[in-house]
């Protein structure tokens, strides 16, 4: 069963040897488990509203202004962060800056874990990011941290992390905002 | 985003259909032909955008066809590399470049090739190596054997060995597709056994032509493509080689991690595409089991028909599809109930056997034999499996003259 | 005396390059197809030259077929060439190692050029040897030798009694109409049919005109030793 | 503690040559400002090669820039 | 235009670092006479690297870069080498594959960019060192010449191996001692250049990078006739101070020295590319 915490010295694909694959079409992971996408952003919202420093991670696909859907859900990415009331912190692009990162304003995938660690970050969200650079990532966060890791991906998903919703694309971003108003209501926010 | 519904046309002009409906629906018609002549059949249908080829018998005559393919405009790009580490460069070029893309080759081609191999997974490129095994060389050999493949299987590409002509022409098309998912985007290998296919002229039932797969669309790569159409500007297509310390060597390891994980994502896809990592054949109470891949699947399904028919032992063929990934959990639920496991191979190491005692190891307790063995271009006659089982058995033999 | 009951007919055909053995397997295959039996066809894998020992393979059989490769134990053999046995342009030795029981050989020779102890040995098994010139059947018949196939393959089908002449046309017809793309030297030896016999239609005619011509002479020689169809119709085994 | 260029301010607005900014071997390190006419060093990416110095002294004969340790740079004279 | 892969999106620019948004704002976009002479006031399409301090081969990066003429469309492909030092740093879409097949990566890019973009102009620029180019990769390199792919290779010759601590390498000068060749080198340079030439070439030169604007005119030519001709090879000394045992501030004075012997400038071009080059500078583009 996949845990949350520091898995082990190495970023070898703990989902993967626990037998995890990605969700179907249609559905999310949570964990091991293959639910409802509501049940999933419900769960990840929580995680985001309640856990130390929740940080929203947007990679090139949504930074940039490449194409109409980035534009929209560049908006949308920010409209979750303000709802969360998550800091975001870009990961602009791919190339290592060890040991030179400022990991107070920036996220490398070749050493997520630095940022992490140095913002006590406890809950975060990968959106825009390019799924085989978001894996990496999301291996080593696993490795090394104890970050609730959640990823909002355009495609397949992410089965390394805790909670994973594929197919996102705007219609889904506003859905997940309306989520979490609704659980910000139920936590009495 | 609302999907149209509205027909549309790939660039040669042909009708995009579904994966689904090209290999599951589409009306086919019996074809007499050979694994070459497939090889085209199936191109033909998968929206390919660029084939790079270089002479190597036996894939010699399947590379010519690509060429015509592209005269006649449905391949978009084809030309003649310098080598085959060239070829396989030029391959990830065109596939970096966003295009699908196909290419071929055999035995020592194979392995002048080889650098290519775990860079194009480690850049995770789609691309389809059509593989015609044919052996290593010294002393020159041009016949058919399959220990190349035993180099690729840790490439980090996935490998699917095909039993013939009409599995080579699924599984091409097939192969695009799920190499092709976002989530798996790694390059696919379609092994077969040299002249064993290639060279041999069998029924093949194909869909019509004016029908073809939906074009490849770079943009759900898991990597950017290189075109200048797609954000970043910045980012590194190789392992992380710029610092040597902790950091950066656990960053290298999640990313060879992120290939294997790929290729094991592709087990879903590969299993409704393929109906099925492993195909089950003979008697289902068979106590003697034939595990085996490719054209060894098939001379062993001729030697279990003789033992039924002939000799009266029950006999079952385990065949496996896919080498990578490998299919553990369908294998051992496979050989539950057997006395014997024979592991009949067509080259002289029995990587087959090595990968067969590995999944086997501590979950079942039945002599795993790697035998019969040829090598060098033999061929493997059924009599001859049949033979080395009932000399095992210490029945007598009298089936072969 | 009574035959097998066979479910496949092996054959081996050790020529010459340059004599049209691939063809004459593809054809032979086309035709079993044709006529509802599972067939496979293939080459010797090699680098055939011209004049060098050339081999190709049929497998016709009532189910799948899934064997491949040389066939190491032939129920048929057709040597389309004497060199074949006397100077030893085979690939076995001799020519007719691995042959099985009750089974037939086919030589495209004047005279036998069988040894004594050959014939001990085949007789042993139960293998009938016909001798009859295939070449000069191509030559009266269709005007050239390049025809030696046709007629090898037209006794075989007459022998055999497993297809009517009318799917021997339907293979010939398959092999000369269709645009097979073929390896660069078989579609040269083509285009040099092509150009002795001017027309492709004429080609086939005299093609298939020879073969029809050893069909007779093969199916009266079988007659002869009181030989049958060599395997159950593909209907009646669909029935069963 | 390392050396940087540091451009001397002073001097160098006396010249419009910019040749210093293109002959450093850095990419966006030495800049020129026309606002007040002379080149700056952007201290945290140079490496202290001294080039710019071969260029200004020896080859123009115009000594408007000198290495400095790094802690002792005009910080002043720093854009 | 793919400039727009560069632009930001309002709504997270806030939170971008300001390199990056300099990039977006003072990078030079979209104008073909872009050169040299920006680089004291734009932002490069460069970002700090780890080659040596005072490393010619890090100028010959700037100027090439600054001299692109349509570089939100350019693709870069690279090797093994020093330069493996510089590549992730690069601004634009940059490859880096194995030690040697650069022109056959190059190759396919085009390739398949030209047929994936037929209305676009997209240039594929290879950059590599000398063991890259004349060493392993020769065969790639050569034959990407003979099949008349329209690309720009750059060799960076600093005549040794230096990532990997100074071999000798093709472009040596004869009787050099580096490692592996104790004894001193004892062949001649490859004259690669010439072989570019024989090899169907239609733009050649070799220099060194002691002259910035030289070099601009150098990449605008060779980058336009590749687009419309066929193969361009342009062959830049960048020595390796640290190999050679220089100092820092040494290199140009090394580069400023070989100008009048073994690198004195030299350049080729067969009659399409001297009308291509010339129609560009009527343009006013070179």
């Amino acid at each position: 069963m996949a845990k949350l915490g520091p898995s082990s010295y190495s970023p070898y694909p703990v989902a993967m040897y626990e037998s995890i694959l990605n969700p179907p079409p249609g559905k999310a992971l949570m964990y091991d488990e293959i639910v409802d996408e509501e049940i999933a952003m419900r769960e990840a919202a929580k995680a985001m509203l309640t856990r130390d420093n929740p940080t929203i991670f947007p990679g090139p696909q949504v930074l940039y202004e490449w194409n109409e859907e980035a534009k929209e859900k560049a908006r949308l990415v920010r409209r979750i962060a303000d709802t969360l009331g998550a800091k975001i912190i870009p990961m602009y692009d791919y190339r290592p800056k060890y040991p030179k990162i400022d990991p107070e304003k920036e996220i490398n995938p070749n050493h997520p874990n630095l940022t992490i660690w140095h913002n006590n970050i406890k809950a975060c969200i990968f959106v825009g990011v390019h799924c085989h650079y978001a894996n990496v990532a999301l291996k080593i966060i696993r490795a090394e941290t104890d970050c609730f890791t959640i990823a909002l991906c355009g495609n397949a998903g992410h089965e390394d992390a805790m909670i994973t919703l594929r197919d996102q694309h705007t219609e889904e971003l506003e859905k997940f905002i309306r989520v979490i108003e609704e659980v910000k209501r139920e936590l009495g926010r | 985003m609302q999907k149209t519904q509205q027909v549309q046309y790939n660039r040669a002009g042909q009708r995009v259909v579904s994966p689904e409906y090209l290999l599951f629906e589409a009306p086919r018609e019996k074809q007499f032909m050979t694994g070459s002549e497939v090889v085209k059949e199936a191109v033909k249908r998968s929206s390919v955008d660029a084939s790079v080829s270089y002479p190597i018998t036996p894939q010699s005559e399947a590379a010519h066809m690509i060429g015509e393919l592209w005269v006649e405009g449905y391949v978009g790009v084809y030309f003649r590399g310098e080598s085959e580490f060239g070829v396989m460069s030029e391959v990830a070029g065109c596939s970096m470049a966003g295009a699908r893309t196909v290419t071929t080759t055999s035995g020592p081609g194979t392995l002048r090739a080889m650098e290519n191999f775990p860079m194009w997974a480690g850049s995770r490129l789609p691309i389809q190596l059509v593989l015609m095994a044919r052996g290593v060389n010294t002393p020159l050999s041009i016949q058919p054997d399959n220990l190349e493949i035993s180099f690729l299987l840790d490439t980090g590409c996935m490998i699917w060995h095909a039993e013939n002509a009409q599995e080579l022409f699924d599984m091409i098309i097939a192969g695009f597709v799920v190499a092709e998912q976002p989530d798996v985007h790694v390059p696919i290998i379609t092994a077969i056994d040299g002249f064993f296919i290639s060279h041999t002229r069998e029924a093949v039932n194909i869909p019509p032509d004016d029908i073809a797969l939906p074009p490849y669309n770079p943009y759900k790569s898991p990597l950017v493509p290189i075109d200048m159409e797609m954000s970043p500007g910045r980012f590194l297509r190789d392992p992380y080689v710029m610092k040597s310390n902790y950091i950066s060597y656990a960053a290298h390891t999640s990313w060879q991690y992120e290939v294997r994980a790929a290729i094991e994502r592709s087990r879903p896809y590969a299993k409704h595409y393929l109906r099925g990592l492993i195909e089950e054949f003979g008697d289902p109470e068979g106590e003697i089991v034939f595990v085996a891949s490719g054209t060894a699947g098939a001379q062993a399904k001729e030697a279990t028909q003789i033992m039924i028919h002939e000799e009266g032992i029950k006999a079952r063929v385990v065949r496996i599809k896919t080498l990578r990934p490998f299919p553990y959990q369908e294998l051992l639920q496979a050989v539950q109930g057997a006395k014997y496991i024979f592991v009949p191979e067509f080259n002289v190491i029995g990587w087959l056997e090595r990968e067969v005692r590995r999944a086997l190891y501590g979950n079942v307790d039945i002599p795993v034999i790697g035998s019969p063995r040829v090598a060098g271009g033999m061929t493997m006659p059924p009599e001859f499996i049949v033979k080395e089982v009932l000399e095992y058995l210490g029945k007598e033999v009298k089936h072969v003259i | 005396m009574s035959q097998p009951k066979r479910r496949r007919i092996n054959v081996r055909m050790p020529a010459i390059g340059g004599q049209g053995a691939v063809t004459a397997a593809h054809i032979m295959a086309t035709a079993a197809d044709y006529a509802g039996y599972h067939a496979v066809s293939n080459p010797f894998f090699g680098a055939e030259k011209r004049m060098a020992p050339a081999e190709s393979y049929v497998r016709i059989g009532i189910e799948p077929i899934y064997d491949r490769g040389e066939v190491v134990y032939p129920d048929v053999i057709m040597v389309f060439h004497s060199q074949v046995i006397t100077m030893g342009k085979s690939y076995t030795m001799p020519f007719y190692s691995g042959i099985k029981k009750n089974g037939l050989i086919i030589i495209n020779t004047e005279e036998d050029l069988l040894t004594e102890r050959d014939h001990e040995y085949l007789e042993s098994l139960n293998v009938k040897v016909f001798n009859f010139s295939a070449t000069k059947f191509a030559l009266d018949h269709a005007g050239t030798e390049l025809s030696t196939n046709m007629a090898m393959l037209g006794a075989f089908f007459g022998i055999t009694q497993i297809v009517g002449m009318d799917a021997v046309e339907e293979g010939i017809k398959a092999r000369f109409l269709k645009k097979f793309v073929a390896s660069g030297g078989t579609m040269s030896l083509d285009s040099a049919i092509e150009r002795k016999f001017k027309k492709k239609l004429e080609l086939i005619e005299k093609n298939i005109a020879t073969a029809k011509a050893s069909y007779e002479l093969g199916q009266e020689w079988a007659r002869q030793q009181g030989m049958e169809s060599w395997l159950p119709s593909p209907k009646e085994v669909a029935r069963v | 503690m390392y050396y940087v260029a540091q451009v001397i301010r002073d001097e160098c607005t006396k010249y419009n040559c910019k040749q210093c900014t293109l002959f450093c071997p850095e990419p966006n390190t030495l800049m020129y400002t026309d606002e007040t006419h002379h080149a700056y060093v952007l201290t945290e990416r140079c490496k202290g090669c001294a080039l710019c110095v071969y260029v200004c002294s020896n080859l123009l004969k115009r000594d408007s820039i000198e290495m400095v340790y790094a802690e002792n740079r005009d910080v002043a004279g720093v854009r | 235009m793919s400039f727009n892969i560069f632009k930001i999106n309002e709504d997270l620019k806030e939170f971008m670092p300001p390199e990056i948004v300099d990039l977006e704002e003072k990078a030079t976009w979209g104008n073909p006479k872009r050169g040299v002479m920006d680089l004291p006031y734009s932002k490069e399409l460069l970002e700090e690297h780890s080659l040596c301090a005072g490393c010619p081969e890090s100028a010959a990066f700037r100027y090439i870069l600054a001299s692109l003429p349509n570089p939100e469309e350019t693709i870069i492909v690279n090797s093994t080498g020093c330069t493996s030092l510089v590549f992730p740093h690069i601004a634009l879409h940059t490859v880096h594959s194995l030690f040697g097949n650069q022109n056959a990566i190059a190759s396919g890019i085009k390739r398949v960019l030209e047929w994936r973009f037929p209305d676009k102009v997209k240039d594929v620029i290879v950059l590599a060192g000398d063991g890259a180019t004349v060493d392993i990769g020769l065969d790639c390199t050569l034959q990407s010449f003979f099949r008349q792919e329209k690309i720009t290779t750059i060799c960076f010759d600093n005549e040794v191996y230096a990532n990997t601590g100074g071999q000798e390498s093709g472009l040596t000068v004869k009787g050099h001692v580096f490692k592996m060749a104790p004894k001193g080198k004892q062949w001649d340079k490859v004259p690669i250049w010439q072989i570019a030439i024989d090899s169907g070439c239609h733009y050649v030169a070799r220099l060194t990078v002691s002259s910035p604007k030289k070099v601009e005119k150098v990449i605008k030519q060779a980058i336009y006739v590749a687009r419309e001709v066929g193969p361009t090879y342009v062959h830049l000394y960048t020595p390796c101070i640290l190999e050679i045992g220089l100092n820092s501030d040494d290199g140009l004075e090394e580069m400023r020295r070989t100008d009048k012997e073994r690198f004195k400038f030299f350049e080729y071009m067969t009659d399409e590319a001297k009308e291509v080059i010339q129609r560009k500078k009527e343009e006013g583009l070179i």
